[in-house]
């Protein structure tokens, strides 16, 4: 089971990092600010892993932290960058 | 009644009492300005209870939430501490009173919490037995003296403030990880079980380094001065004498008692002779830099460069010239902090007074301000080495230090560097004697701003004339007598 | 156990990096980002090196990391704060790179 | 078991050179904006290497300050930044290359990569086992009032060192309000998703930070990462364009930034007298003493960090330049 469980992590891992290829690649700044939202939901996803393999219940609350907290930069942008730039995706 | 003061934990009330202060002003701005004025005087007031404490029963130490070391932090309190708690006090003080002349009501919300705040850091640093506590000391004094320095909103002053904080944060950053490595390799973060502890190993060298490098980054040791003469002579008069003055030193108290306590197992190193050639090369650049500005403000910020050169100096010399050596760095620190916040006070006076501070135009300012110009000179002399100054007596303990060792170059360097201070002290009295051709339209001068620029002066020559006492306070707890073994 | 050194060494790795950004990037939005590296790195040390003692993990660095981050999390904001004022008053928002002494 | 630890290995290899990686991309790449949301994903993956290190406190503190509220202050300014620079338009190669001779960026190179292998050198030097202060921590651990040992060095045996750490934060927003003039918080737009979306999330972080608060006497948590979590909850509704009050001058708001550097000053002053040694408490009030400082730190910090994120966008106050 443990096996399994850090397999799952790593290729969770490995997903994160080529959803950093969409970052890298744009073209427009909410392709990259999507890409990094993924990123949130994967690293939610390794900590309860994590969680399990480590038997350490206290991750889940960092993954409770990380869930919550992923939409904050997400409005920041939503809120600060996309109004004034409607097409910026030209 | 004396046995009851005896006891009184004076070195905390140093810490808590100007935090307190910051706290209420901010809380109630409209009062910061009283606030604070009467903290200035009651932190006078402890730090002469401290000196009394000390002179009385010897070094203090204070055990934090009770936890003794390695496990809590301690304050400790010894004659050298003492120096600089004195130091900052009296400039601090006479700053206080002068600002109360020089920023408008309006701002006065925004200096006096951050300049409690800085008061605060500064008292707790010299106060501080812990290398992680120095860290956060730091970490406070940068911030807070970054704010101050960014206080008049001109493009140049943000300019400057932003690279005064990159240079900050910087060397805050490089001193955590030398301490970092330090505490991974010796197991605690108090600096007297550390001392016992350290020993000729690579992660001392590496740690030394870090250290080194990131308080010579903040002390403004060139060629790390880039950040200094702009960010020093762009900020509001008091706010320069406070940075000069304290501020610079405070990073460098640092660096000689570590120096002393933790690095003393490469006594005779290749790393001190470069300290002092770094220092040597400050006294000269910093020095012909000054001559060669336009603005009084820039020449006295170069000025400062060439001070902290003297300090480094000290570096080797001491390998062989034992503890008289740091008891002259000791003495300048003193004498410098008083004669250059003088210097600047005088700087923010006359640009009150012409608004402008071009050295060529000052216009016969003194028959107009005799006080300030006074001030200046005497300010001077100290700044020069000459006697009966404070500055002569580090000097001369300094460079007799280098004669008996044969150490021609630093003989020779620092009477260079004299000569030269000269030349740039001259330089500002000589414009001020004569008419200039673009006539000013002078402002009046409050009077405390002018007296409180010629109290520091006078009190920077008066220190030559206490030589023997106050050598004997700053030894207090021997720190510089048995060099390798902090109490 | 080797595995706590490999993370030390990320650290120092970013904590170089981070150096050599801060001094050749021009732009200030990215020096503070190199500070803020430069700080991940130190942390990353701290606390990776911290695991070194078996079977329990020495907290002393971990306590101290989160005050690192609380400070570097205030630097950062004031840093923002200055560099917005900065471009206020001249674009780009860089310092200026030739310092002549008596501007 | 040696399966696992093969993978564990594997995991940890990929999450460092990932580290490293993101962070150079994110610090010499030509386009801002990429580099800002590089930086939130550093912290994301930051907070997982935290969590295999075994250190979930620092996780949480990660989680919220380093990936959460900085992104969201680097994101503002960045936005205002363009406001403020037309050549800053995100997605175009916008940044001047850097300034410096091709032959000093060499120098530059070289002095980092000497300086990277003298720094490993030492770090590889260090004994692969140490216990640090872990011994003296843990056998202390039952007098300090809390069981959580990370909570305990915070509050209770560097406690200290937590006083001046509330200076900083004090200091902070002192600072943005001493650079930045503090008008009323952001521009106000509507918008019904978000509005749902807030009205929805807030009261879960807040909920969430009185929980981190509770749990960190016993478990990962406290007052740095409870505090950021309601901070992280005034930027959220600071950003849907609630009309907030007037931060700066409002007394309440003042009281709440002063709350817990004051606590920490009266308690310090309290055990100074009572127990001839500031912040010592007597054993059997510990916990009760630590559960005080830590929910008026919690206040503080929360409200500190949403006025740093209001403070730092707003307007230069209006200064005259007489005499600098």
């Amino acid at each position: 089971m443990q096996n399994l469980y850090i397999i799952l992590a790593l290729f969770l891992l490995l997903n994160l990092l080529a959803g950093m290829w969409r970052i890298l690649k744009g073209p427009a700044a909410a392709d990259r600010m999507l890409a990094s939202q993924l990123f949130g939901t994967t690293a939610v996803a390794i900590l309860l892993l994590l969680a399990q393999i480590e038997s350490l219940m206290a991750l889940r609350d960092v993954a409770l932290v990380f869930a919550l907290l992923a939409a904050i930069t997400a409005i920041a942008f939503v809120r600060r960058n996309w109004p004034q730039e409607p097409d910026d995706a030209g | 009644m004396g046995a009851q003061l005896i006891q009184v934990d004076w070195a905390v009330v140093l810490i808590m009492l100007p935090l307190s202060a910051a706290m209420l002003g901010f809380l109630l701005p409209g009062m910061a300005r009283n606030i604070g004025l009467l903290a200035a005087l009651l932190i006078l007031f402890t730090v002469v209870g401290l000196g009394w404490q000390l002179t009385q029963t010897g070094v203090y130490s204070h055990v934090a939430g009770g936890w003794l070391a390695p496990l809590g932090i301690q304050l400790h309190a010894d004659g050298f501490s003492l120096l600089m708690l004195a130091t900052s006090a009296i400039v601090g003080v006479a700053v206080s009173i002068y600002s109360t002349g020089y920023f408008k009501a309006a701002d006065d919300q925004r200096f006096w919490p951050t300049w409690l705040l800085l008061w605060a850091a500064l008292n707790a640093l010299f106060l501080a037995a812990d290398v992680f506590n120095l860290y956060v000391t730091l970490e406070l004094l940068g911030l807070s003296a970054v704010t101050l320095a960014s206080l008049t909103g001109s493009k140049d002053s943000v300019s400057a403030a932003m690279r005064y904080l990159l240079s900050t944060l910087l060397g805050s950053l490089a001193f955590l990880l030398g301490i970092g490595l330090l505490y991974h390799q010796y197991g605690s973060v108090d600096i007297a079980i550390l001392s016992e502890r350290v020993n000729d190993s690579t992660v001392s060298w590496a740690a030394l380094g870090l250290i080194t490098a990131g308080l010579a980054l903040k002390t403004a040791l060139f060629p790390f001065h880039f950040w200094l003469p702009p960010a020093h002579a762009s900020a509001p008069a008091p706010v320069s004498a406070l940075l000069s003055a304290l501020v610079v030193k405070a990073s460098f108290y640092i660096l000689l008692r570590l120096w002393l306590g933790l690095f003393d197992f490469q006594q005779d190193s290749t790393v001190a002779n470069m300290l002092g050639i770094l220092g040597a090369t400050a006294v000269l650049w910093g020095s012909i830099q000054a001559l060669r500005q336009i603005r009084l403000k820039m020449l006295v910020a170069y000025s400062t460069v060439a001070q902290i050169g003297y300090l480094f100096l000290a570096f080797p010399l001491a390998q062989t010239g034992g503890n008289r050596v740091w008891y002259a760095v000791a003495y300048l620190m003193l004498s410098h902090a008083l004669a250059k916040a003088a210097m600047f006070l005088v700087a923010g006076n006359m640009m009150l007074f012409g608004g402008h501070d071009r050295i060529v135009n000052l216009d016969r300012v003194v028959q107009r301000l005799p006080v300030t110009v006074a001030a200046f000179g005497l300010a001077g002399v100290s700044i020069m080495g000459l006697p009966p100054s404070g500055g002569f007596i580090a000097k001369w303990l300094l460079l007799e230090a280098a004669l008996a060792q044969g150490h021609w170059g630093i003989a020779g360097i620092m009477m260079l560097g004299g000569i030269l201070a000269a030349a740039y002290v001259f330089k500002v009295l000589g414009y001020a004697f004569i008419p200039s051709p673009v006539p000013h339209q002078a402002v009046s001068v409050p009077a405390r701003m002018q007296w409180m620029a010629l109290l520091l002066a006078t009190l920077a020559i008066m220190a030559g004339f206490v030589a023997q006492p106050l050598m004997q306070l700053i030894g207090i707890g021997a720190l510089f007598d048995s060099t390798g073994s902090m109490p | 156990m080797s595995m706590l050194f490999f993370y030390a060494l990320i650290g120092v790795g970013l904590f170089t990096l981070g150096l050599l950004a801060l001094v050749v990037q021009p732009h200030l939005l990215q020096k503070i980002l190199a500070l803020n590296v430069m700080g991940s790195g130190v942390f990353l040390l701290l606390v990776a090196l911290g695991g070194r003692s078996q079977p329990v993990v020495d907290v002393v660095p971990q306590a101290m990391v989160i005050t690192g981050i609380v400070v570097a999390v205030s630097a950062t904001a004031m840093a923002l704060t200055l560099m917005l004022n900065l471009s206020r008053s001249s674009p780009g928002a860089q310092l200026p790179e030739d310092q002549s002494a008596d501007s | 078991m040696e399966a696992v630890g093969l993978w564990q290995s594997a995991f940890d290899l990929m999450l460092g050179f990932s580290l490293f990686g993101l962070a150079w991309r994110m610090l010499f790449c030509a386009d801002l904006f990429k580099s800002i949301v590089l930086f939130i994903t550093f912290g994301l993956l930051m907070a997982i290497a935290w969590v295999r290190l075994e250190a979930p406190d620092v996780a949480l503190a990660e989680a919220t300050i380093g990936a959460g509220l900085t992104g969201a202050l680097l994101m503002s300014a960045f936005a205002k930044l363009r406001t403020l620079d037309n050549s800053l338009k995100s997605g175009q190669p916008l940044l001047p290359r850097p300034r410096l001779h091709v032959i000093n960026f060499w120098i530059a190179l070289l002095f980092t990569v000497l300086l990277t292998g003298g720094l490993a050198y030492a770090v590889l030097s260090l004994p692969s086992h140490s216990p640090g202060l872990s011994d003296a921590v843990m056998s202390q651990l039952d007098s300090s009032g809390v069981t959580h040992p990370v909570t305990a060095v915070l509050l209770n045996f560097r406690g200290y060192d937590t006083l001046l750490e509330m200076a900083v934060l004090l200091l902070s927003i002192q600072s943005v309000w001493s650079m930045a003039g503090m008008s009323d918080a952001g521009e106000v737009h509507t918008s019904p998703v978000l509005n749902v979306l807030i009205q929805l999330l807030s009261p879960v972080l807040i909920l969430v930070s009185a929980y981190l608060l509770w749990v960190g006497a016993h478990a990962p948590g406290g007052a740095f990462q409870a505090g950021s979590i309601l901070g992280a909850a005034g930027v959220l509704l600071v950003l849907s364009g609630r009309p907030l009050f007037n931060l700066k001058k409002s007394w309440l708001i003042r009281l709440m930034l002063v709350a817990g550097p004051a606590a920490f000053i009266a308690l310090a002053t309290l055990t100074l007298i009572n127990e001839g040694q500031l912040l010592k408490y007597p054993v059997a009030n510990a916990a009760n003493y630590i559960l005080l400082l830590e929910t008026l730190a919690t206040v503080s910090i929360g409200t500190t960090l949403l006025a740093l994120f209001v403070g730092s966008q707003t307007e230069a106050v209006q200064q005259d330049q007489s005499h600098q």
